[in-house]
């Protein structure tokens, strides 16, 4: 983990509301997938607290890029950072995705809109080792699509599904379509579902992944104070024995932001409704 | 390891008989249990900091959301997840003992028992510089009422710790008061050798789409630059009303925050939020306060306690 | 000239009898006596403003320095320089008459007499609505201590102002207090038609190279969108305390801001310190309400009055 | 007085911590010599409040320029206001300096730093007509010198005499040494002083004026809440006969900020300290 000011290489819109941060950093550093970071322009100071971006892509040792969807008024200032503008930077942060490749394991990747920026770099993984795995790909509309990086995770040439909410790309409708048809139709032993997007979308992969009884790793997102451990804000209720205790909230920042999907209990997070 | 640290000896500061190396103090529940800075600052460096509220037990904490940001300021209703007492000891303490800061042990409980038994445990720790009581949290309410917002019950509680204690005591005040001077005198007369200030001002955000709070505690603790004001204001006003050190906190994010305070009345200060968004402006701060000594050839920053013209 | 605007019918509110075309309204001290503002908004628009605290006689109000910015807000110690009663009544009422919103006439004392007084004086006044008491300006203090932060005395002149009165009475609520609940209900059982909150927060800055306060008067009352969360909270726990109607004032610079008020439990709202930075920010708030109406499919922001689930 | 979003045509550094800023606006605007605005980047939510600064120039009835320096949050936020930006704009503010060639009067104007931003117009309208007029202008050093302006109004043709703190440029001092000589040296009668520049400098010239019993207007300076009189935050201490009362204090932005110098309590107004 380090903290250090970044200068923006690129900072480019790619769809309506979808933009690609790529920062150039003073010292090198060693980001595992699924990881993130905790960003913010230098100085600013409305708003205070700094944003939780997952490492989209990892180009050298010193540079990476972010893939973000500006949401509010952290994203927004991010996305007022022109080329060789300085960002605070504290990372690389968070657990990651256990490497996937060991013993012949097959893997299918959920990704839900914006989600997708947290999956990429182990789809490179996969796509790298000929890994036996696949990539199921939802998102609003095409545009949403592209803007979610369509275009680089097409590059990698893993087998692609793709669902849109309103049918403009691929299949119409959720991305939990294919996932049960694809679980309901067999081929479940040795599988493991890697996911991330949106709350209510990853309770319902968690959902089908336990009625087929298929390991699944969910990615989960909270409002994040710090993001290295010590605001305890960023937790999510997860499966304890007994009454409330010390260890019936986890952080997203440190203990995650990656869990066993069958850890949390997704129907007292607030979030997941 | 042992402090290799050259400290400018213009920032020491004594509080209660304890020394710190400068005045600068991580705020209870923004640095943890200290060690999850050790990566970020050279923890020799800090003048020390005040641990997460512990409590006689582990606590689970409020349900999410904790936490939202406001206008120069956020709200947060952790609601004490803690790990215990007792684990603190075992597992923190020894791992902190490697570093030359004070370790000021935050306690917190539902009843003055609980309180009592907080600090009787801890009371077996090692390299527990002293205790900072926190009987201003505005996110466990017991039966409606916050102990620190009633000069008689922080009074009582105050002796009774006081008693317990083999340390020095430190008292948190609640900034939801309306007589701040009324409150400090009665907590000091109590016993208390210290006195910090201030802890958050309930507040409260909604989400108008949904129409719901948006923290699941309904209110929720308000922080940071946004406050600051307040709290000089109320550092000034328990200055004057009482003769033990003062530690001021409230929105301190540089340097000149800091000489706010001390010049207000406070002998060192604590750093709270500002550690989530800059986590290593405890060391700027500290070095800034060096700068500010050269620059206004200060021989020792006590001089500037309470020298508010 | 007649009012020629087509008013939201979905916005309109009514308090103590009085009808506002919509519950946007202009805080006191900041919108002076209303027409520095007609060639800058429409103010027909508006659904009224509270004048600068008036008093029996005029007042020259503090020395400078009287405002310094702050972190999200501002400190201000204007110490009430105002034009007094009878100037008001004969140089701004008769101009204000050419426009069709709401005027409230926010009355000062130093004394209960004092605002007896002025009240007597604007009883002659043709075109006010309402009179807002102010009892909770931090930037006047005679004696030590605050009307406003004592139930007691605040019931009590409550009391008199609601007997010398031809109008209905707006008391304004200081948010310098440990419990504002039980204050509100002490001023609405000595008869308060309305009540107003917050005021200003008590707060100081201090300029760490002279060690000089920032203002001449040293203390200064916050304000801005700091202080929302802190006003939203105070307006949520009166409005469950008391059943008259209330007007959330504090941070409000948008219509989300005035929208978590509402909910909150006020049937109108103030905006003050954004008037400054953003002086055309009363229309923007009152079209952000229409179309959070539209958007949201409400036949009547009533509806939404202390709607907080 | 009208509030607009303006366009940044420029915003370039004329000296190191002195900016000039051209706005264009959307509307015609009729701005009298010594009149100010109230900026600030639009959107900008940290500081809040908008800051006063002199129209310098009036390039057209829709383009201005703003001299300024840069002092604090404020002047920095509009300091990094880039060509094509956007500034919310409440102009033109306050009164302006009387009409300088009525009855062949003559004036010696005096400006002190960036004060001289307030007195280029009225310089302007002097050169223009020709008038029996001067300009002292003193700043700290010669680059200060650059970045008040020096080079505009070295251009206008008036007699000009320059000092600096340091000697860098012109005499060796205050502006108020070469002031005071001259009125030593008679030539008084029909002779008005209008000046501007920091609360001390001005209050030096206005006992000076006193001493020699000339005319002199100043234009003060104070932070300013709103600008058009609202907030009365901005006052400062007049002379009124007897105990304090409500004409105890005139508002710098609609009372000013142009006041007879006599008029003002110097010895008690802060700011003069
Ligand atoms: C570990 C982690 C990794 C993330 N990776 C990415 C990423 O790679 N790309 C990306 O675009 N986003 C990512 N996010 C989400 C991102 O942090 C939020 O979108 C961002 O914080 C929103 O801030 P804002 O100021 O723009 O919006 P705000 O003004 O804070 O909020 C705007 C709206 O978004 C909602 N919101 C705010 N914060 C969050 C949140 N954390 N999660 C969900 N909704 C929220 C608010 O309720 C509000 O409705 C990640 C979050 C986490 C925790
Ligand atoms: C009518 C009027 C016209 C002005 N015209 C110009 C102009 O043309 N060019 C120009 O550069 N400046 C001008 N000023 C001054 C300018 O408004 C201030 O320099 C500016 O407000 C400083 O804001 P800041 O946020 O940069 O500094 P702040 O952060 O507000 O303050 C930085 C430092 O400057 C001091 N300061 C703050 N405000 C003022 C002030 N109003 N006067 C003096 N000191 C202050 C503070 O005490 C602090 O020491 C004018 C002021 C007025 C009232
Ligand atoms: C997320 C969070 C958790 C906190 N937890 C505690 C706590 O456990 N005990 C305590 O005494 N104060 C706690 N505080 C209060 C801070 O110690 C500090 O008094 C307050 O935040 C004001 O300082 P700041 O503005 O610098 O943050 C907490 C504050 C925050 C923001
Ligand atoms: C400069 C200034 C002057 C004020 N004067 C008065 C006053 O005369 N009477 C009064 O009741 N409130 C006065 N107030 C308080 C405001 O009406 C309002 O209650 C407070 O500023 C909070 O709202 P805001 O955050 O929107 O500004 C004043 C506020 C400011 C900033
Ligand atoms: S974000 Fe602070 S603990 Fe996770
Ligand atoms: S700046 Fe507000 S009255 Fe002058």
């Amino acid at each position: 983990m380090i903290e250090t000011i970044a200068t923006a290489e690129s900072n480019r819109e790619l769809a309506p509301g979808y933009r690609l941060l790529t920062l150039d950093l003073k010292e090198d550093v060693q980001v595992r997938a699924g990881q993130f970071a905790m960003l913010k322009p230098i100085a600013s100071l409305e708003p205070l607290l700094r944003r939780a971006l997952a490492v989209y892509r990892v180009h050298g040792p010193r540079r990476l890029s972010f893939l973000y969807q500006v949401l509010g008024r952290g994203t927004e200032a991010l996305a007022r950072v022109e080329k060789g503008g300085a960002v605070e930077a504290l990372l690389p942060l968070g657990n990651s995705w256990p490497d996937a490749i060991r013993d012949n394991q097959r893997l299918t990747v959920v990704a839900g809109g914006i989600g997708s920026a947290s999956v990429f770099m182990v789809c490179e993984e996969l796509a790298r080792s000929r890994a036996n795995a696949q990539l199921l790909f939802g998102t609003r509309s095409e545009p949403t699509a592209v803007g979610c990086g369509l275009e680089d995770f097409r590059a990698l040439g893993l087998p692609l599904t793709l669902t849109t909410d309103d049918g403009s790309l691929g299949e119409k409708g959720f991305v939990t379509g294919p996932l049960e048809r694809q679980l309901r139709q067999g081929g479940r032993p040795g599988l493991t579902i890697y996911a991330c997007g949106p709350w209510v979308m990853m309770r319902q992969v968690a959902k089908i992944a336990a009625q087929f009884e298929v390991p699944c790793l969910v990615s989960l997102e909270a409002p994040m104070g710090c993001g290295f451990g010590v605001c305890v804000g960023c937790v999510v209720a997860v499966k304890t024995s007994g009454p409330p205790e010390y260890g019936s909230y986890k952080r997203v920042c440190t203990d995650g932001s990656i869990f066993p999907a069958e850890t949390i209990r997704w129907e007292v997070n607030p979030m997941a409704h | 390891m042992a402090d290799p640290t050259n400290h400018d000896p213009r920032l020491a500061v004594e509080i209660a008989g304890v020394r710190f190396n400068n005045p600068v103090i991580g705020a209870s529940g923004t640095f943890g249990y200290g060690l999850e800075f050790a990566d970020l600052i050279d923890l020799n460096r800090l003048g020390g900091f005040a641990t997460k509220g512990l409590s006689a037990r582990p606590l689970p904490g409020n349900p999410p959301p904790r936490i939202v940001e406001t206008h120069g300021g956020m709200l947060n209703a952790i609601g004490l997840q803690n790990i215990g007492a007792r684990a603190f000891i075992h597992e923190k303490l020894p791992l902190l003992a490697l570093w030359d800061t004070r370790v000021i042990a935050n306690v917190f409980g539902y009843s003055d028992d609980d309180y009592i038994e907080a600090i009787t445990i801890l009371n077996d720790g090692e390299g527990i510089a002293a205790y900072e009581l926190n009987i201003s949290c505005p996110n466990v309410k017991e039966g409606g009422i916050v102990i620190g917002n009633s000069p008689d019950a922080a009074a009582r509680l105050t002796e009774k710790a006081k008693r317990a204690s083999i340390r020095p005591l430190i008292v948190k005040l609640s900034p939801n008061v309306t007589d701040i001077a009324q409150l400090a005198r009665a907590i000091v007369e109590a016993g208390a050798d210290c006195l910090s200030l201030i802890n958050t001002i309930v507040g409260m955000s909604i989400d108008v789409n949904t129409r719901q709070p948006r923290l699941s505690y309904g209110t929720g603790g308000l922080s940071g630059p946004a406050i600051r004001p307040i709290a000089v204001r109320m550092v000034h006003e328990v200055a004057r009303a009482v003769d033990v050190p003062l530690i001021g906190i409230g929105g301190i994010a540089s340097a000149p925050d800091a000489l706010e305070f001390i010049i207000a009345g406070a002998t060192a200060i604590q750093i709270g939020t500002a550690n989530y968004y800059d986590p290593t402006v405890s060391m700027k701060v500290i070095d800034g306060l060096s700068a500010h000594c050269e620059s206004h050839r200060i021989a020792t920053i006590k001089s500037l306690i309470g020298s508010l013209k």
